[in-house]
Parts: C-alpha cells; structure tokens; sequence
C-alpha cells in the first residue's frame, strides 16, 4: 500500500469516505448522541481523541505484531485507549459525561475504530496513521455535529443548548435560540428523527457530490475500504 | 491486581481452547473455490481472459491470481455470479479482455475453406468437422463461438455470426423494456 | 363399477372469470366451406413436438391428401397436402407467432381441380368400434392429427397411454370469448364428434367417457345427446355433462377438475391421474380419418368480431391465407383494430392478415378498438390482490410479477410460476393494468434460455475435457506412428533390393495391422470410457465403436499403400518393369517417401478399382508435396496402356495435386484449357472428377466425426456428410477444370480423343455448373491460394488479379 | 393492413387504480357526514386542508421525479391518503397539524419510499403517529360532540380556531378528552371501568356520539368489502381477534378491562378495520394472511390500549403489521392448483 497524500487522506476523511456518510460505520452512536449538536460534538471529540490514539499506537506497534492475533491485539488497544479517555471525560467533563453514558465506552466497538486500525494505521507510519484518525474522527464529529444540530433546531428550535456541559459557564453563551416560541418537533428527537435525518444528510452528500461532477470538477472517486464485514454497529 | 490478571488468563485460555475446538469440531469440508467458480463461467474455452481455457481461469482465480473481472462471455451478469462465489463486490468487465457481446458461432465459408485443418487444431471443443484437404464445417450445436478459429485460418473463412434465433430459443422481450420505449418517445413528445 | 357413477356432482376450481362472452355474433350461420385458394402455405411445425420433415420436392405434383412431410420423430406429425398442384417452394415462410421468425414450409400452388390422388386415401372403414387399437392409432398417427384446440399437441401420442386411462374427457367448454367453431361443429356434426370420441375410447382401451360442454350452448348440448342416442348401445358409459360457464373451464386442468374432482397439476400429469382430455373438433378429425382416410387438411375456424363485415364459422384448407378468409368474410369494418388468433384472452396478436392457417387455429378475431384493451400505460402495482382472487391455478400472480420484473427468476420459479397457464385472467383484472402474462413469459423464456446456457456449457466443458484428452492421446499416437514409420522405412530398404517380395510377408504384415487395429480398437474403448463419464451408456458405445472403426481405417490405410505396391510390382509386364525401375530410380533419388505412390501409377493396370483409387489419393498427396515433374512423365508415358477409366482416375489424382501446386495453375490453365475442351468434355470430366471426390469425402467425414463428434447423432452425421458431400462436389467440379486443364496439356491427341468417352456413367452428377459459376470459383480458388502464398511470403503470382 | 400487437390478454374488464380509490372516498362519504353531523364542520375544514396538501405535495414529488403528473393524481390515491389522515384527526386542530402531517405523509412515507405501489408503510397513518408523537397535546384536544355538548361549533368559530390564534378558553369550551382517553386516566387513578363509564361522555356502546360515527363507517366499509374494493378477511380478522382478546380479559377483570363491544365502538377500530388496515399496499395480500394480519392488528390494538402508553393503539397496530405483511404473504401462500397437499 503506498502512502497517501496528507490531502488524500484528509478529503478522505472529511468528505469521500465519510465514515457517517459513506461507510456508514459506528451508526449506533451516531444516531443515538446526535440529538443535540452539543451531545454530537461531544462523542465526536472523543471519538477523535481515541482514533488519534489507537491509529498512532497500533502503526507502531504494527512489525511486532503476528497478523493471526492482530485482531486481538487491536482490541485491547483500542479499548485501554476508550478506557483513558472515558476516565478523562468523567473526571474533566462530568457532565457531558452523564449526557453520553454509556456510549462512550461503546466506542469500543465502534467499527470505524478498528477498520481503520486494520485497514490503514497497521499499514502506514505512526504520523500518516494519527493524521488519518484526526481526520477520520473529525469527518464523524462533522457528521454527529451536523446530525445533532439539525435535530435540535428542528425538534427545540435551538442550537448549542448546554454548550456549558463541555466549554464550561462560558459555553452558555453560545445557545442560539434560533426560534422563539416554538412548540417544537419531538419526531426529530426521538430515533425516527435520527434516521430520517442521516438519510437526508446522505442524500444530500450524494446532490453535492452529483453536482459537482456534473460540473465537470474531476472529483477523485475514492474506492470505499473495506473497514469491517457488517455495516451496522454490533450494540 | 493479580486476581484480575489471574481472571483474564483464565479467560483466555478457556476461550482460546473454545474457538479451538470449534475450529476442529465444525469444520466445513465446501467445495473446492476453483469448482464453483468453474461451474459459473460460461465454458466457452475462448481463452479471452490470459488463460487457457475456462478451468485454469477458475483456479488462478481461487488462488487468487487473476481478476474476477476477465471473462466477457460471461458478461456483468457473470462477473456477478462470480462476485457472489468469492463474496466480494461485483465490478465493471476489464475492457482488457474484451467486451460484452451477444452469442456468437462460428461459420465457415464452403467455398472459400481449402482444408487446412488448422482451425480444427484451434477449436478447443472440437466443434469443427473435416479432414485434410476437406472443405470443413462447424457443428452450430457446439459452437461455444470463441473465435479462436478465426485466426488460425489462412483464408479467412471462418467468420464470427450471431447465434440466429429460433422458435426454440426465441424469448419474449421484457415488459419493462418495452414500456419503457414507449415512454420515452411519447415523453420527448410531450 | 363405472366411475360415472361416482361423479354426482361438479367441482369448482379457484377463480376463474365472467368475460362478455360475444358468441352471438358468429355462432347463428352453419359452416361454410372457404372457396379454394390459389396458393397455400403449409409451415413443418404447426404443433407441438420436433418439426415434421419434407416429403416432397420442389416443383413435384401433389394430389390432395398426399403426404407432404413426415413425422420427425415420436412427438410430431404429418403434413398433407390440402388440395392437388404443384409444390411451388419449400422456404421459411412467417407464420403466427409472436417473434416473427419464419419457418421453413411447404408452398402448394393450387391447380384448381382438388382431386384426390390414387393412393392418397386409405380404405374407408365402416366398422370402426370393432377394430383393433393399435391400427387405430396408427391411422390417426397417419393423418397427421394434432390437437384442435389451440395446443396442437400429436393427437396419436396422446393416444398410445392404453391402459392407463380410466376416463375419457371430450372437452366441449369452449370457454374463450368469441369462439364458437367447436359449437357449431357439434351442431352439425355431432354424431362425427361421437364416433370420433368412441374411437378413441376404443383406441386407448377406456370404457368410460365424460363430456363436458359449457351451459352456454344448449342446441350443441341436444345435438350431442342426439347422437349420443344413435350410436345407442355402443355408447353406454358416455356422460354428457353441462359444466357452468366460467373462463377458463375451456382448458384441460380446470376442466378435468369441474368434472372429477381431481386437480392435475405441473406435478401431476393427466394421465397420471388416469385421465386423458381431448377437444371436440379433435375427435371429429379422428372419426374423419379412421371412416373416411381423411387426413387432417382442414379444419373449423371461426372468424369473428366487429372487425369483420360478416362474421361466420368457415371450413378451412389448413395453409390457407389469413386474408381469403377474411375476404370471404366480407373484409374489414372501419372499426378493425386488431387481428387476433384465437380468442381475446390467450390469443395471440398479428400485425398482418398474410399469414396461412395452421391445424391449431381455431378463430380468427379482429377485434374493433372498443372491445379490446388498448396497450395503456400501466401503473405500479398496488397490491390489490384482484389477480390472486382471479387465478384458476390458485397462483400470487403479484408475487410473481415482483419477481419477474426484477429478473429474480430463481423467486419466481419458488411462487410456481411453471403453474401459470397464461389463461390472462390477472391481467384482464387488474387496475393497474400491468401486462402480467407477459412478464410470466419473459420470465418463463428467460429461465429456459439460462437452463439451455448451462446445458451447453456443461457440454462445452465435457466436450473441452475430451479434447485436451484427445491431444494428448494423439501425441501419443503420433510417437508410436513415427516409431512405425521409421521400421517400415527399413524393411521397405529391403523390398527395394528384392522387387519380387513373397507375397506371405504380405499376408502376414496385414495380420499384423488387423491385430493391431483390434488392440487400437479395445484401447480407444477403454480409454474412451475413462476419459468421458459424463457421457450417457450409449454415447459411450457409439463413440468407442466410431473411435476404433476410424482406428482401424487408418492402421490399414497406411498398410494398403505397402501390401499394394507389393502386389502390384509382382504382376508387372518386363517393359513395365523396366519403366518402373526407371522411375523408382528417380524418384529414390529425391525421396524415398513418395515411392509407393509413383510405382502405384506405373503399375495401375494390375490394381483393383478400389486399390486404384486409394493409391491415387495416395499419390496426389505425395505430388502435392513433392516436385511433379518425374510422376507426370511417367504418367505420361504409361498413360495410352490405361484403361478409359483408369485414365480418369488418374488424371483426376494428379489434376488435383498440381491444381494445388503451383499458386497460378487454375485460374492461367482455365484461361489457356477452356478453348482446347469442348463444353461437354469439360462437363464430363468435371463430373467424373466430383464423383471420385464425392466418393472419398463421404468416407472421410465419417472418419473425423468419430474422432471429432462423440456427441452427434446418426442424424446429425448424415446431415453433415450430405451438405459436405454436396460442397465438395461443387468444387471438386472447379478443381476438375483446372485438373483437366493439367490433363489434356500432359497427354498426346489419343489421350484427349479418349477423354471423352472416359465416363460412360454419369448418373450421380451434382448439379451441372455452368462456365461462368466455374470460373468464378475457379478466381475464388486463385484468390485463396494467393493470400497463403502471400501469407508464407512468398511472391505473389501475377495471376493472381484474374 | 397493419395492427397493433399486444400480448394477451387483450380485454380488459375495466378495473382501475382510481376506480379502487375512488370507491375507497365513496365508501368514507357515510362516516365523513356523520362525524360533521356530530363534530360540526370542523371535519371538513381539515378534510380541505389535507387534501390541497397532498395534491401539492404529490404534484411536486411527482415533478421531482420526473413522473407523469396526470396519469398519477388521476388515480386518486393522494386523495386518499388525505381523507384517511383528516378524519383521524381532531377536527379543530389547527392547520399547520394537518399540513405538517399529510405533507409528511405524501413526501416522507409515499415518495421517499418509490411512490403508489410501494410504501411499505400506511402513508396516511405514518403522518397520524408522527403528529401524534410530536404534538400530544394538539392531537388529544378533540371537539366535544354535539350529543355531549349540545351543539356544534359553526362555521365561523372553527376556521378562527384551526387558522386563528388559540386561546385556551375556547378551546376548552368546546374540545373534550376522548373516551379512550379518559378510560386510561381514570384507570390509571384507581377507578373501575364501570365507575368511568358512568360518565355522560360514555354512550351504550362505545363513546356517545361515536357510535353512530362508528356504524356510518361500518356500513362504508361493508359495502367496500361488497365491492370486493377492500378484502373482507382483513377487518373480519382484525374486529374478530380484538373482540375475542377483549372478551377473554372482560371475563377475566370486568372492572380493570372494558367490555369487548366498548372496544368495537370506540376510538378508531371500526375505520381502522375497513379503510386503514384494508390498504392493499401496506397489507398482507393471501388470503389466509390478510386473515393473520388482521388478527394482528386486533390483538396489538387492544395491547396497545389496555397496557400500552398511548390511548388507542390502532394506528401503531397497522404500522406494526405492516411491517410483518412481508413475513406472513412467505409462510401463508396457497396451495397451488394440482399441487399435493
């Protein structure tokens, strides 16, 4: 496998092979944390945080281990890594803590984690690997945030409500309420709400995509790897 | 802390011993890959993908060596089949190895034929009937229609033909096509 | 006891439709026979089974009645000629079928007189319920009867399950909209409908009958029962059955089930269930050919609809245009919006009226636009579930549809789509107005073509195994060969210095090649049975036996060459002797591999016709390899000593070999022969050149198929030998101008003045060529050989333009 | 003479997709005049809205999708759609309900998913539960009947509540909780059912005033099922299991389960039975299955009301179902004709 271009592994990342988007990995998490665009940002960041670990730990690690228990070896990587930033958000951020519950731990078995440990950092140096998890991670924050925020705007009529959970007293003043008065959409809250609306952000990634190859704009079709077999999240 | 790494080795071993003897106990005796894949291509010998014939393509294919993309005669609907034997995602035909074309056989020109014989060494199914300084002629029945006759003749009597259709073998066009045609005229219409 | 006995009441099946029945409009007027027409049309298969085989020649005369084809295998039928004339073509002609394709048929021009020929008709039988069954059948196989309603399936095949019916069905439903041919036929012709059921009950050995006839034609009802009456005590056991009128009671499954109550399914054939089914119009044809030696040559078609001026029931010559009848009918009404062949529900839709009749045509409708669907557009389906409700085999035409549509036909098959019968009763309901039979036919053609794909690649597959095991065993062979040829080469050392060489070492190697062959022989067995398991018993058999008779011949071919020239040279006159020494010195000078050949034809005189002529194939491939210019001496020489026969032989040889020789030989000596030959030498000599090729090439091809063809028929074989045959005496003729040419150049005045007369029998010619077909195959020849000689690099020769 | 070439069948017997709805509205006349008689013109003021909105929305989803506009809002199923969705909807609710509701229905649950023929999903009832869940409060304040109430609001007075600004005293002076509503508070407070049913918004049979709601909409939904428009095994199973299941826990706990005819007469299980589960799209389509599927719908409606968390559960039943039809068409298929039992 060559190397990659920083840039081809940020458009990557952020756009082509959109974990959200594209591969559609780690959904469980995804549709579960983005009802409000702070919830979102919130796992996204902790999702970068661990990927930016597990990519550079396991690309140097990657001659010493076998590849029949590479597997394995990952796993336990990945989760001591979900360990240290869970007791880092507990102990940092108590409340956005609360708020996530349980699926920071769960990123454990978020699939983009491990795909792309198997399927870039064990093959790449520690650097090119930890710019591939930021930006990979960041591409999944920018999906959650966007997710989140849509839901919240459509379903409270606000955005960045309990922007204090994670940027402190400060953070209140970052709440938009975007529309008064409003009775607010409890579907988009609620799962439906989710799928409907990642469905839309999909489609809506596909209309920018179809855009701007019918403008003649050579966007790089960049095959999806083949992170994990199954699509859907295991919890 | 010793009882923690007491608890995981113990874990461990049982698990490992576990997968283990699944791994003895449920082994699955399939068929061997290149079989399956042999069975889905179309036979038609015409060495079109880099090998041989339609066997040796299956098994370097098993073995992982060639594309499963090489075939035309199969077409996409065989690349597919294909796909689905090795369990991966279908792709476009290499254009490489040619394209998708309907069925085809071979015909010779009788007047033209000086019976060479060479075409009969070429043909891989021994679909090809004469002897030396014969006019030969093509059994149509066995014709897999893989053109490796072609070039071999020193006249160029061989040439490649559709399969003509029959009563027999006639098929009824798909409604979904047919409207299809209709709309679109009638909507450029409208 | 009687099953009628047990049936006390009716069955109803699933579904099942109440369709604007329309019967009114032609059912009122009796049978009117069709005026004759000046040409008809007979297509090979108009039924169901392998297509029958041509009888007849071109331009041959026909009496009515006579057989046109013949039944090509068990499940086909025979074809007649529906009235006296001329056979005008026999060519692929379109005929009513919805791909268009032509088929290959008969064209009789009528020549107005309808008379039946000497032979034509069998001897009528009056006392047909006391015959025997199987002359039953066989007459009705003679006749060429097929299905009458709509299937045309061999009626006589059918026929032949004596012993394993228990009931007879006389199907009289005729359920279908607009058809009344099978009523107005009953009305008229019931006590033929009877007999002909009573016929066939003798002929399948049954002693119970159910008829069952639909309540909307009552006066056919009372004429049944009417003839029911006369035949009396002969027809006890016949139950004549009114069944309610629902589409489609009319086809064989649903009506077999309203009757006894026994559903016959994909899984289940009639007769597995005891029962057998035949249509009304049917029986009436057998009774016509078993009293009368009738053949099937015409039957009942109504032709109806508001598209037609005057609709009626007409009695039809089958191969009758669509347009006489639709003429006699009083042409189109402005309102003709389509032209359909049989009814509205499984018709089927033509584009034009220049089509012929064919046995299963049993109405012709042009329907007017108001009283057919138009092709609407159809919306999606939505589930309605009006199909399934409509369905007489109990199917999910919905389900089957989804699956169709998306080309899921492994699903489609699993919702039994091979149980639809396309009887149109979801499509006629459903709002959506999807085309539903159609997707089952596309689905059903679609799934038969993939079964056909696999079966020939499995064979191609086999047929490719086989060949890599034949290349091997042939490498084989031709190391053991070239082994051979080496000792031979030394023995033959010795002859040379012994000319007199004791005929018991003859013998004695031709014992040892008839050893040899039998070893081959029991190889090729052997081995044939390892290599090729795939193959059925028979194939097995057919292909060991062909392998070692091919074995055989070519041990003993290259043999023969030897044992001959042995022969020969012991028989030789002292000149000739001489003569041969001479040129065998020669020849031994250059090679010794073309001697026998050389010696063969100085010593021809003694040679049997048949050692002659394998030597002269012999020679002329050694010619052809070799330079020619000591042979043709030589021949030249001995020439005048040969007989007129022996001559031509010979020349034909050697015509051959130095036609193919020198690149611009045939094209040059056409041009400079043509002028010293008159037209009927030429003729002469070209003839008896394609019969000594024709000859040969039938022995060869045998040869190869049994290496080449495992897998072919007897018939197959036979085919292709006949068209090879017929090829190569085309250009074996060409080669003939050019081997003339060689001839006539080579020999003195006598020579050419026995030229001539050389072939005293020239029954056997191919149809003659003329000049100009000559010389341009002759150029095609030039043109050929140029592009080889181009293509080895040599120079091309400046002849090569003409 | 040249003509057309058509695969037959080439008669057709008439039937059409607007034909079947179009008999669909026919049947719903009955029920609609009743719940006007009963409601005041409320229900039609919603049935306007609803219905300019699916046309709208159909029009732009079919523009979108580049399908023929004529032949698609011809048939009539965007119609449909509409009135199904306005009559379950309180008649005085206000407008922006309705429209937010059927847009999402025609766009969301038709479109998105293909279109006419391919909703796996009711479109009607998945914008019902999507207003429903979003908008409780909204959705739970119906108009009291004029048999409770004395009169109807007019004209006037609805179209100020359904377009005008809502205060909350008028709202209260003419909307009252339904009866099924009502049951599972009281329930829920400890009181018996026959205790709750004393109350003056209990008729004999089901809720006062709906009963003669419920009948209208059963005469529509036989005569639909006479037409053979709507499949009869359908609310045949779904009435049948919903008694049998409310029968057994009546005789069980009379006083914690109401009687098997309240459930029959109340809340939406009569038009549920014969005009929602009966879509042909979203149902079970053998015969034995629309039977299954209908039982299902039954049984899960009773669930839904007697345990569930919401006060009738016959829109949640049908959705449920839908997705199940699939399922039950594979293991229920007929015995093919000729096929060994």
């Amino acid at each position: 496998m060559s190397t990659p271009s920083v840039r081809e592994i940020l458009s990557n990342g952020l756009w082509h092979n959109n974990t959200g988007l594209v591969a559609l990995l780690g959904l469980c998490p995804l549709l579960a944390t983005s009802s409000s665009a702070i919830n979102g940002f919130g796992l996204g960041m902790a999702t970068v945080l661990v990927l930016l670990l597990t990519n550079t730990t396991i690309s140097a690690i990657r001659q010493y281990v076998q590849s029949e228990v590479r597997i394995p070896v990952y796993i336990v990587v990945i989760a001591s890594a979900v360990t240290a930033v869970e007791l880092l958000i507990h102990a940092l951020l108590p409340e956005l803590h609360k708020v996530l519950g349980i699926f920071i731990p769960l990123i454990v078995t978020n699939c983009c984690v491990l795909g792309r440990a198997e399927a870039f950092a064990s093959k790449q140096r520690p650097a090119i690997a930890a710019l591939d998890g930021l930006a990979t991670g960041l591409g999944f924050t920018l999906v959650l945030t966007t997710l989140g925020g849509l839901r919240e705007l459509i379903g409270h009529g606000t955005l960045f409500a309990n922007a204090n959970i994670m940027f402190g007293e400060a953070g209140r003043a970052l709440t938009l309420h975007v529309l008064e008065d409003y009775r607010g959409f409890l579907l988009a809250i609620l799962p439906p709400g989710a799928f409907i609306g990642l469905g839309l952000l999909i489609a809506g990634k596909n209309l920018l995509d179809a855009r701007a190859r019918q403008r003649g704009a050579a966007v790089p079709v960049v095959q999806a790897t083949h992170c994990a077999p199954s699509a859907l999240p295991t919890p | 802390m010793l009882s923690a790494v007491f608890a995981l080795t113990l874990l461990a071993l049982t698990f490992g011993l576990l997968l283990g003897f699944a791994s003895v106990q449920f082994r699955v005796e399939g068929d061997p890959l290149a079989d399956r894949l042999d069975a889905v291509l179309p036979q038609t010998q015409c060495g079109q993908c880099g090998f041989p014939g339609c066997r040796p393509y299956a098994e370097a294919m098993a073995r992982g060596e060639a594309d499963f993309n090489r075939c035309p005669p199969g077409g996409q609907a065989g690349i597919e089949a294909l796909a689905a034997v090795l369990g991966v995602e279908p792709k476009p035909l290499d254009p490489e190895n040619g394209v998708e074309q309907a069925a085809m056989i071979a015909i010779v020109d009788e007047n033209v034929c000086i019976g060479c014989t060479l075409c009969l060494q070429a043909c891989p199914v021994d679909a090809i009937l004469g002897s030396a300084k014969h006019m030969h002629t093509v059994i149509s029945q066995e014709c897999t229609g893989c053109g490796l006759c072609v070039a071999p003749c020193p006249v160029d009597c061989i040439t490649l033909q559709p399969v003509p259709a029959t009563l027999a073998t006639w098929k009824w066009p798909s409604p979904l096509i047919s409207a299809n045609a209709q709309q679109e005229p009638a909507r450029a219409a409208a | 006891m009687s099953v009628l006995n047990t049936i006390t009441r009716l069955w109803r099946f699933h579904g099942g439709l109440h369709v604007p029945e329309h019967k009114a409009e032609s059912n009122s007027a009796a049978i009117e026979a069709l005026p004759l027409p000046a040409q008809l049309v007979l297509p090979l298969q108009q039924h169901i089974g392998a297509a029958a085989r041509a009888c007849v020649r071109v331009g041959e005369r026909v009496h009515k009645g006579d057989a046109l084809a013949r039944a090509d295998g068990y499940i086909s039928a025979a074809l007649h000629a529906p009235t006296s004339g001329t056979v005008v073509a026999i060519e692929p002609r379109p005929v009513a079928h919805p791909s268009g394709i032509p088929v290959l048929s008969v064209v009789l021009e009528s020549d107005g007189r309808d008379e039946w020929g000497p032979n034509s008709l069998p001897t009528p039988i009056e006392d047909y319920l006391r015959l025997d069954p199987a002359y039953l059948r066989e007459r009705v196989r003679e006749a060429g009867i097929v299905g009458l309603g709509g299937a045309a399936f061999p009626t006589a095949v059918k026929l032949n399950a004596e012993g394993a019916i228990r009931v007879l069905v006389l199907n009289a439903a005729e359920c279908e909209p607009y058809i009344t041919c099978d009523d107005r036929l009953m009305r008229e012709r019931a006590h033929a409908v009877i007999g002909g059921l009573l016929l066939m009950r003798r002929a399948l050995g049954v002693k119970d009958c159910i008829i069952g006839i639909e309540d909307n034609k009552p006066e056919a009802a009372a004429a049944l029962q009417a003839a029911l009456e006369q035949f009396a005590d002969d027809a006890e056991d016949v139950l004549l059955q009114q069944i309610p009128t629902l589409y489609p009671s009319g086809s064989e499954q649903q009506l077999i089930r309203v009757l006894t109550g026994v559903e016959i399914g994909r899984s289940r054939r009639p007769v597995d269930s005891g029962i057998l089914c035949q249509n009304v119009a049917t029986a009436a044809a057998v009774h016509d050919a078993v009293t009368e030696g009738r053949p099937l040559i015409s039957r009942v078609v109504t032709v109806t609809g508001s598209g037609i001026s005057t609709p009626r029931n007409l009695e039809v010559l089958i191969g009758t245009p669509l347009s006489a009848l639709i003429e006699y009918c009083g042409g189109y009404t402005p309102r003709a919006a389509r032209l359909i062949i049989g009814g509205p529900m499984m018709g089927l839709a033509l584009p034009g009226d220049d089509l012929p009749i064919t046995k299963g045509m049993n109405c012709v409708l042009v329907a007017g636009a108001d009283d057919v669907s138009a092709p609407e557009e159809s919306m999606p389906c939505i589930r309605c579930g009006e199909c399934m409700n409509a369905c007489p085999a109990n199917l999910l035409p919905q389900q089957m549809y989804w699956h169709a549509r998306a080309r899921e036909f492994d699903k489609a098959q699993q919702v039994n789509l091979f149980d639809c019968i396309e009887c149109g009763c979801c499509a006629a309901v459903c709002p959506s107005h999807l085309p539903l039979v159609q997707y089952y036919r596309f689905a059903k053609t679609e799934i038969w073509a993939a079964e056909r794909e696999k079966k020939k690649a499995e064979q191609a597959r086999a047929r490719h195994e086989f060949h890599l095991y034949r290349l091997e065993r042939e490498e084989a062979e031709k190391a053991a060969r070239l082994q051979a040829k080496k000792s031979a080469a030394q023995q033959r050392g010795h002859e040379a210095e012994t000319p007199a060489a004791d005929p018991k070492q003859a013998a004695i190697a031709a014992a040892l090649a008839r050893a040899q062959a039998k070893k081959a022989a029991a190889k090729a067995e052997a081995t044939a049975g390892e290599s090729s398991n795939e193959l059925s018993p028979e194939q097995l058999e057919k292909l060991a036996a062909a392998r070692a008779r091919a074995e055989a011949k070519r041990l003993a071919a290259t043999q023969t060459a030897g044992e001959a020239a042995n022969d020969a040279t012991a028989a030789l006159s002292p000149e000739q002797l001489e003569k041969l020494a001479a040129a065998r010195a020669r020849a031994e000078a250059k090679k010794a591999a073309s001697a026998p050949a050389q010696a063969n034809a100085d010593a021809a005189p003694a040679l049997s016709p048949e050692q002659l002529e394998k030597l002269a194939a012999a020679r002329a491939r050694a010619e052809a390899k070799k330079a020619a210019s000591a042979p043709a001496q030589a021949n030249a020489d001995a020439a005048p000593a040969l007989s007129p026969e022996q001559l031509e032989k010979l020349a034909a040889a050697r015509a051959r070999a130095e036609a193919k020789k020198a690149a611009s030989a045939p094209a040059q000596a056409n041009a400079d022969a043509a002028p010293a030959l008159t037209p009927e030498q030429l003729e002469k000599l070209a003839a008896a050149r394609a019969r000594a090729e024709a000859k040969k090439a039938a022995s060869a091809p045998a040869q190869a198929n049994a290496d080449a063809a495992p897998a072919l028929s007897p018939e197959q074989i036979e085919k292709l030998t006949a068209a090879r045959v017929r090829t190569e005496a085309k250009k074996a003729a060409q080669e003939a101008l050019a081997a003339a040419t060689a001839a006539v150049a080579a020999l003195d005045a006598d020579a050419q003045e026995e030229a001539p007369t050389a072939s005293p029998a020239a029954e056997a010619t191919p149809a003659p060529l003329t000049e100009e077909q000559l010389a341009r195959l002759a150029a095609a020849r030039a043109r050929a050989e140029a592009k080889k000689a181009a293509q080895s690099g040599k120079p091309a020769s400046s002849d090569q333009e003409q | 003479m040249q003509f057309a070439t058509t695969t037959s069948p080439h008669v057709h017997l008439g039937n059409s997709v607007g034909r079947v709805m179009r008999r669909v509205v026919y049947a719903l006349l009955p029920g609609l005049l009743a719940l006007v008689w009963i409601f005041g013109p409320g229900v039609l003021v919603q049935a306007a809205i609803a219905v300019s909105t699916a046309l709208a929305a159909e029009a732009l989803m079919l523009t979108l999708r580049g399908k023929p506009l004529g032949r698609f809002l011809g048939d009539c199923s965007a119609l449909v759609t509409a009135l199904l969705l306005a009559i379950a909807l309180p008649p005085l609710a206000p407008w922006w309900i309705t429209v937010l509701g059927t847009g999402f229905a025609i766009i969301i649950a038709k479109h998105l998913y293909g279109g006419l023929g391919y909703n796996p999903f009711n479109p009607a009832m998945i914008g019902y539960v999507v207003l429903l869940t979003s908008f409780p409060r909204e959705m739970s304040s119906w108009a009291a009947p004029l048999t409770l109430h004395g009169s109807t609001p007019d004209l006037a007075t609805t179209l100020a509540l359904v377009f005008g600004e809502r205060s909350a005293e008028t709202l209260d002076a003419v909307t009252s909780a339904t009866v099924l509503d009502l049951l599972r508070t009281q329930i829920g407070l400890g009181h018996s059912v026959t205790e709750v049913r004393s109350s003056p918004v209990f008729g004999l049979l089901g809720a006062r005033g709906w009963e003669w709601v419920n009948l209208a909409f059963l005469a529509g939904g036989l005569w639909m099922c006479r037409q053979r428009t709507a499949a009869w095994q359908i609310p045949a199973g779904m009435l049948g299991a919903l008694a049998v299941i409310s029968t057994l826990f009546w005789l069980v706990d009379a006083a914690r389960f109401a009687p098997p005819w309240f459930h029959l007469f109340s809340g939406a299980a009569i038009f549920g039975a014969f005009f929602i589960a009966t879509d042909p799209v979203s149902a079970s389509t053998t015969p034995r299955g629309r039977l299954i599927y209908g039982a299902g719908i039954g049984v899960l409606t009773w669930v839904i009301r007697s345990v569930g968390g919401f006060p009738d559960g016959v829109a949640f039943a049908v959705l449920l179902m839908n997705i199940a039809a699939p399922t039950i068409d594979q293991y229920t298929r007929p015995r093919v004709f000729g096929a060994r039992a």
